[in-house]
């Protein structure tokens, strides 16, 4: 600010007095101190903790991480066996982490809608199911809802040896499930690049149908059309490159089954646990979001002779849409910590490869902080995203 | 066009509209007044089917209002309402909110509803305002969307919930000259409102409600001049002296 | 108006006939709701009659491990033979008394402070309850005085320990919380962006991290020769934990009071404090009741990790209890039921409260 | 030392157990901590402060126990833990002595139909994180040139119940949990073997930190005390008829000839103590593993038995 | 008593006022007026310092109102505002947000403070609802309570920001009746409002502002009668004709 601080009565040289009565200089005060003391505390922490070290003979550093790692780890997305280093072990830990996390997401947010909106229903048995379900699941400890899952899953099932199979190649097991997958082959790659080619062509035809529609008002069967371009050139490939049909099938070759792509009990039973626990907040969410968007909405709908069904799709949920993103992040981030409670059922995630590594290194300051920033990044990433698609969803105001 | 008789409605116990009984003739236009709570908004409400009534009978364009389903659609077909808050859309552009029920409810082309669209907003002299966004339009040109967005139904008749009482005083006119002009062209109206102005220059017939029942029912130079009831007089002692 | 008043028609019909329109409209509306009503009473007749069996029909409540194996049920015997360790953990058995009254003084004071809520002539003594109340229980936990005798809080366990550490946590977390808000709406930047990053730093991180930082690395960040034990560590990282939580709640509260209140303040010359003590936090505080319930319900129910931190927290004892006997370990199903029954209870019925006072409130509102 | 002066002046040791391992230290019905790892801890307070019940027990997971001690939250930690060289000398530790030789085995079904770990090649295997056990698991498979498949659980309820629904083939741990695994939570235990194979030394004892040599000391001969009486046949129940034995070496342990309790800084009825109000070694073992695990002596038995205990004269 | 000269503010790089300049005498009475978005608000918040402002000096009664904590502090106990969404504390009775102040910034002992607030509420006619909370009154009874609430304070000056324009229009005369008494009895007074009655009864000034300007400046009769500026007279044309 430009302002002299002349009293009317005439000139007067400022006093510290005056000096701290200006609100900005007050600011900047509170300002220094709260810096400060923060600093101070840290500053505090940092020593103590260097000289414990110290004291203790406890070695520091991130130089465990090269280190060979010689625990085995049970499903991993990359290649790793006990003698691969802590950093690969870490690695394996992470991406579990966010392929549970990432399918616990999806799941969540369809079973969510799905029993958020048969709160609203006008079905009195669907609704009173689908509150029994919430309410339950939602006011007992997650932590117990994954022991009850391992408790279920494997006794569900029999053993490999008498593997009840529904499908053909798909068997089910008290070792989790196992479904055939194809075997490697050149085909398979020009099936990815047809799919690619198709995609593109859908997006330009897209353009030239929508230019038409809007000229002449006809509509164009974008759906029908699109699929058929989509599945034709796929198979088209698969034609081309010879129709291998080897597949990779599972079976039982000494004490386990084999081949095929398997997912276990514990996976199994974290997915479920996290998805169940937070499909019911994920419901709360969708029912409040619905009931939030005001009445005067359906009313204008109604007036305007729009039906129910229509006026749901197209003036209802985009704007509940808008009011259940924030909360929904909420629920997306939380069942992404959740996932952290995979170490008590024994799905190798991040914090259980972690709590291995902290044990056999001893360096709980290293791990933990290693655990600690990637959980804080997974939880930005999550954000960030979320807030794209909320500022996309958002309204433009005046 | 419209007949109500001896229509009564409850919330729980408590009474809201009282043996009412109006007939309102094709191209008529009806002012509806009166304090706050009388059950002005109720009515007009019921006669879109918004609410419902439990005794008595309405009828519209010929049509009874039940609970049959197809009826009800046909009513809302030719009637339509615009509310004292608007109630666009807040996610689509004036454009789309002026298309919707053309393109849903009478399933028009999307080219022809747009010139629909386009030539309402001509009338409503916001044409230039198509592609934007409600929240980016003042109260007036809101409300003015709206209107537009009921005439693209082309309805026979059409209801007004003190369309003006959520504007700033300087948007009420351009509203109110907008439906000055539908009146003028004939269009069958019901209307509640405190503009006496506006009552003054286009009501054939203005009703005065209290406590759910219509008390006063006249023109309105006689309306205004010489009203019958005390609590009439006493209503527009309040609303005409500053 | 009284002399035209009629009163609304009523429905008619026989019961029976009130029923078959009611399922009619209810359940049977269409095609789709009879198909979804049909499918609904197949789910519930294929899981009901064998939960019923398993839990009721063919259960024992004898306390030995013999008289389990004869049956083909819940073994509820496991819960009743153990029942004290899990309700109290290792609390030295003769002074078990005191946890159990500590309990109830601590559900007592809770009931009243929600019952506050709605009996305005209970809230001027809510804080002299917890002032008074909290320094009973501790007494009565730690002992040590008033011929009690000292029981160290690492025996602490079970139900009391599962209430304590959520109550405290809440309330030491309250104030945290609301200066954690504060700072995040202040005009400062330094002070903002202090508050910003904590509240967001905590809340982008399990709590079980949280709780493992406060029991392996927190010793470490102490001088030598200074330990804090490790339920009170664990206690620290829950409050740690739950202040970024509840700051989020305040400044919905924070923001939901109108701008104008904090003007009509200011032009009426009240000084920033006051406005905040006099004027806003009244409003926010009372706005933010019910999410403030609801997050001692997740607190509640997130206190279970603490087993993953050797804590014998309600979940922990009922573990604690499996293994005290090697052969009791195989009932863990009845275990975890009936801990899951437990947490059902309580948090089921705070939440219908804290449902019912958001209704309330809002009642309040329109007054 | 500032660890001794501590306890002195509180009155009590400050003990870190297990957070539950039958055994070893689990708490009872009653909330009382039991077991062979307790009566290390109730012995030296024995010795220490002449009452074996001054000690405050405090249950730890595997992954606190080590900072525990460091930070001088316990005094002592008495949690079945493998003495190792990484332990002993990067995380600052001293080892008092072993009061349990432990090694790792395998549990299978016996319908599986093997009789040797070396038929174990493809196995899924349950197993508790975080402790030596993996290691072993994975060096031994390694050293065979076999493979193997992982399950890895925290919780000992979960893991063995997975192990007995068919989610492995194979559970392993050490010996002494196998045993009782196998007796008390089998749904038959006859379904079940052990397979002949220890892959591991896991020599488990009671550990302080660096920095006290004398409450090390008093520690590491409280141990002693208690196996040396086993020896000697004192027991609790003789104790006090054999403090008039001629046997010199009694004499030494129980302070009829004094001079043992001095040089510890104690007084001269120290081991009388331990053995008075906790019991020699074999009187612990025999309470607590025979008992509650079914467990032999075997490794444990006295070297004059033709096993491992085998402690370091008092004299 | 207040003298604003050159005063300028912006929003970011939103110019709202522009080199403003303003004398207002004790005991005179300014009705201010203009478009939606001209400034209006904006200019009398600073007054009271709700709002900074960027170059320029603004004088209170003698004091420079500047950054200096004290002298905002002393320009508060003599300027009080009403504002058009009344802002009462909804959780407090009426007398509680009429005593509050004089209890905490006039350290007034209580008992005074209550037959202080009960003079004013009889003053604008309704100590019988002293013990109501502000949620169970009507608008105009809550705006009068909070102009009670500001005279309570004993002000040398009182702002109005659109006191009426909230209110349902049977409500509007009781305020503006308590008004026009409180002008009459010589009270300083600036008045944001579009009551053209009022300005002609009351006001000794009306100022147009328009886009952050002050536009015209006149004594009512001149104002409305002849009004110079082409901007004025458009205003005045829209906000006349209903
Ligand atoms: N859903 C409802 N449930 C119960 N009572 C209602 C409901 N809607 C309106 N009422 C009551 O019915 C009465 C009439 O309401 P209505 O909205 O028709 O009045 P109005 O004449 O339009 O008043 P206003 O001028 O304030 O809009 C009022 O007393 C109102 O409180
Ligand atoms: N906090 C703000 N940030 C940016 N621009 C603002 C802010 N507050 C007001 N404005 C803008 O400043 C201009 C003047 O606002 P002001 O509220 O003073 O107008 P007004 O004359 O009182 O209008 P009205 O009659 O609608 O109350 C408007 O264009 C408004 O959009
Ligand atoms: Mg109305
Ligand atoms: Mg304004």
């Amino acid at each position: 600010m430009s302002k002299t601080q002349n009293a009317p009565g005439g000139v007067r040289s400022k006093t510290v007095v005056d000096y701290l009565n200006d609100e900005n200089v007050r600011a900047i005060l509170y300002q220094i101190i709260a810096i400060g003391l923060v600093i101070l505390a840290g500053w505090y922490l940092v020593s103590n903790t260097l000289v414990n070290l110290e004291r203790q003979n406890i070695s520091t550093g991130y130089g465990f991480l090269d280190l060979e790692a010689s625990f085995e780890i049970s499903e991993s997305m990359v290649q790793y066996s006990a003698q691969s280093s802590y950093a690969t072990a870490l690695l394996v830990g992470l991406l579990n982490t966010v392929k549970v996390s990432l399918l616990g997401i999806i799941l969540c947010t369809i079973i969510g809608t799905i029993f958020g909106i048969a709160r609203l229903s006008s079905n009195w048995i669907v609704r009173k199911l689908a509150t029994v379900y919430v309410e339950t699941f939602r006011n007992i400890p997650v932590l117990l809802q994954l022991f009850f899952w391992y408790a279920v899953i494997p006794n569900a099932f029999p053993h490999p040896r008498d593997a009840f199979e529904p499908l053909p190649g798909v068997l089910l097991t008290s070792r989790g499930m196992y479904m055939p997958v194809p075997v490697a082959d050149n085909a398979y790659t020009l099936m990815g690049i047809a799919a690619i080619i198709a995609i593109v062509a859908i997006f330009f035809i897209k353009k030239w149908a929508k230019k038409r529609q809007d000229e002449t008002g006809q509509p164009f069967p974008m759906f029908l059309v699109g699929t058929g371009i989509f599945v034709g050139l796929v198979f088209l490939a698969y034609l081309i490159g010879g129709a291998p049909t080897d597949m990779d099938m599972p079976e039982l070759k000494g004490f386990n089954i084999r081949g095929g792509y398997n997912i276990s009990p514990e996976f199994l039973a974290v997915l479920i646990g996290l998805t169940v626990y937070t499909s019911t907040y994920v419901a709360e969410v969708v029912r409040s979001g619905i009931q939030a968007v005001p009445n005067g909405q359906w009313e204008a709908a109604d007036s305007l002779g729009i039906k129910r069904s229509v006026a749901l799709r197209k003036v209802i949920l985009p704007q509940s849409m808008r009011v259940a993103i924030p909360p929904l992040t909420n629920q997306y981030l939380n069942l992404t910590k959740n996932s952290s409670l995979a170490v008590a059922v024994g799905y190798p995630d991040l914090v259980s490869v972690s709590n291995t590594t902290m044990n056999q290194t001893g360096q709980a300051i290293e791990a933990i902080s290693i655990f600690m920033s990637i959980y804080l990044g997974l939880s930005l990433l999550t954000s960030l995203f979320m807030n794209w698609f909320n500022k996309k969803m958002a309204l433009v105001e005046r | 066009m419209i007949t109500v008789s001896k229509a009564n409605k409850w919330y729980g116990n408590f009474h809201v509209l009282k043996d009412i009984d109006l007939h309102v003739r094709k191209g008529e236009r009806i002012v509806i007044c009166g304090p706050s709570g009388s059950g002005k908004s109720t009515l007009i409400r019921t006669l879109n089917r918004l609410e419902t009534y439990q005794s008595g009978e309405i009828t519209v364009d010929g049509i009874l209002l039940g609970d049959d389903v197809k009826n009800i659609e046909a009513v809302r077909r030719e009637v339509c309402m615009v509310f004292q808050h608007f109630n666009l859309f807040p996610h689509m552009t004036v454009l789309e909110n002026l298309t919707l029920a053309p393109i849903w409810v009478r399933k028009m082309p999307k080219k022809e509803a747009i010139d629909l669209a386009m030539h309402y907003l001509q009338r409503v002299r916001i044409a230039e305002q198509a592609h934007k966004f409600p929240g980016q339009l003042s109260g007036g040109q809101q409300q003015r969307v709206a209107i537009a967005r009921s005439l693209c139904m082309q309805p026979k008749i059409m209801l007004f919930d003190e369309p003006t009482s959520a504007l700033d005083p300087e948007m009420v006119k351009e509203v109110l000259d907008v439906m000055v002009e539908l009146a003028k062209e004939g269009m069958t109206m019901l209307c509640v409102t405190h503009e006496m102005g506006f009552a003054k220059e286009v009501a054939d017939r203005v009703v005065f409600m209290d406590a759910g029942e219509i008390v006063e029912m006249a023109g309105p130079q006689e309306f205004f001049a010489n009203p019958k009831s005390e609590r009439t007089k006493l209503f527009l002692s309040q609303i005409l002296s500053h | 108006m009284a002399d035209n008043a009629k009163l609304p028609p009523l429905p008619t019909g026989t019961f029976s006939a009130r029923a078959v329109a009611w399922s009619k409209k209810n359940l049977f509306d269409g095609w789709f709701n009879t198909l979804l009503t049909l499918g609904s009473i197949a789910f519930l007749v294929w899981l009901i009659p064998p939960l019923v069996n398993w839990a009721i029909v063919n259960a024992t409540l004898e306390p030995t491990i013999e008289g389990c194996a004869e049956v083909t049920g819940a073994c509820w015997g496991f819960v009743n033979a153990n029942l004290r360790l899990i309700l109290f953990g290792t609390y030295p058995f003769e002074e078990q008394w005191r946890p159990l009254l500590a309990m109830i003084v601590l559900m007592g004071i809770i009931c009243f402070s929600l019952g506050g809520v709605k009996y305005p002539s209970f809230r001027k003594a809510i804080i002299p309850m917890w002032v008074i109340g909290v320094p009973i229980i501790a007494i009565l936990m730690w002992g040590g005085m008033l011929g009690l005798t000292y029981v160290q809080n690492s025996y602490w366990g079970g139900l009391p320990l599962t209430l304590i550490l959520s109550a405290i946590g809440i309330i030491f977390a309250f104030p945290l919380g609301l200066l954690l808000a504060l700072g995040r709406q202040s005009t400062m930047p330094a002070i903002k962006t202090i508050s910003v990053v904590y509240i967001e730093v905590i809340r982008g991180v399990p709590l079980i991290t949280v709780l493992f930082m406060a029991s392996v690395m927190f010793p470490l960040f102490l001088p030598d020769g200074v330990t804090i034990d490790k339920l009170l560590r664990a206690q620290i990282g829950i409050i740690l934990f739950t202040a970024a939580y509840l700051a989020e709640v305040f400044r919905g509260g924070l923001q939901a009071v109108p701008r104008g209140q904090f003007e009509a303040g200011d032009s009426l010359g009240l000084s920033y404090w006051q406005s905040m003590r006099l004027i806003i936090l009244p409003q926010a505080l009372r706005l933010v009741i019910p999410p403030t319930v609801n997050s001692f319900i997740s607190m509640l129910k997130d206190t279970t990790l603490v087993v993953i931190i050797g804590l014998f927290d309600f979940l922990g004892t009922v573990k604690l209890a499996l293994r005290s006997d090697p052969a009791w370990t195989k009932y863990y199903v009845e275990g975890y039921a009936f801990a899951s029954a437990i947490f059902f209870l309580i948090c089921f019925s705070m939440a219908k409260y804290s449902a019912y006072l958001e209704k309330e409130l809002r009642k309040g509102e329109q007054r | 030392g500032a660890v001794l002066d501590g306890i002195k002046a509180k009155g009590f040791v400050q003990c870190g157990v297990n957070t539950g391992l039958p055994g070893f230290s689990a708490a009872n019905a009653e909330g009382k901590w039991e077991g062979i790892d307790v009566d290390v801890c109730r012995g030296i307070a024995a010795a220490l402060l002449g009452d074996a019940n001054k000690v405050q027990y405090t249950p730890l997971t595997a992954a606190q126990r080590f900072t525990a001690l460091q930070s001088g939250e316990i005094d002592i930690l008495s949690r079945n833990t493998t003495a190792t060289l990484t332990r002993d000398v990067k995380l600052g530790l001293t080892f008092l002595g072993i009061n349990y030789y432990d090694g790792q085995g395998f549990l299978i079904p016996k319908a599986l139909g093997v009789s040797s770990a070396t038929e174990l090649d493809g196995a899924t295997v349950c197993v508790e994180p975080g402790t030596t056990t993996e290691l072993n698991l994975a060096d031994y498979f390694r050293a065979k040139g076999m493979s193997f498949e992982p399950v890895v659980i925290e919780n000992i309820n979960e893991a063995t119940a997975a192990f007995f629904s068919g989610r492995c083939d194979v559970y392993t741990t050490d010996a002494s949990g196998l045993a009782s695994i196998r007796t008390t939570m089998a749904p038959n235990p006859d379904d079940y073997v052990i397979l002949p194979e220890i892959i591991s030394k896991e020599p488990l004892g009671p550990a302080v930190a660096q920095g006290d040599e004398q409450w090390a000391d008093i520690g590491r001969w409280a141990l002693a005390a208690m196996i040396e009486a086993e020896e000697y046949g004192v027991t609790s129940a003789n104790v006090d008829e054999m403090k008039s034995s001629t046997n010199p070496g009694i004499q030494r342990l129980l302070g009829v000839s004094p001079g043992m309790g001095e040089a510890l800084g104690l007084d001269e009825e120290w081991a009388y103590r331990i053995i008075k109000q906790v019991g020699n070694y074999g009187e612990s073992y025999e309470k607590n593993v025979t008992a509650k695990l079914g467990v032999e002596r075997g490794l444990n038995a006295l070297w004059t038995d033709g096993g491992l205990q085998y402690a370091w004269p008092v004299r």
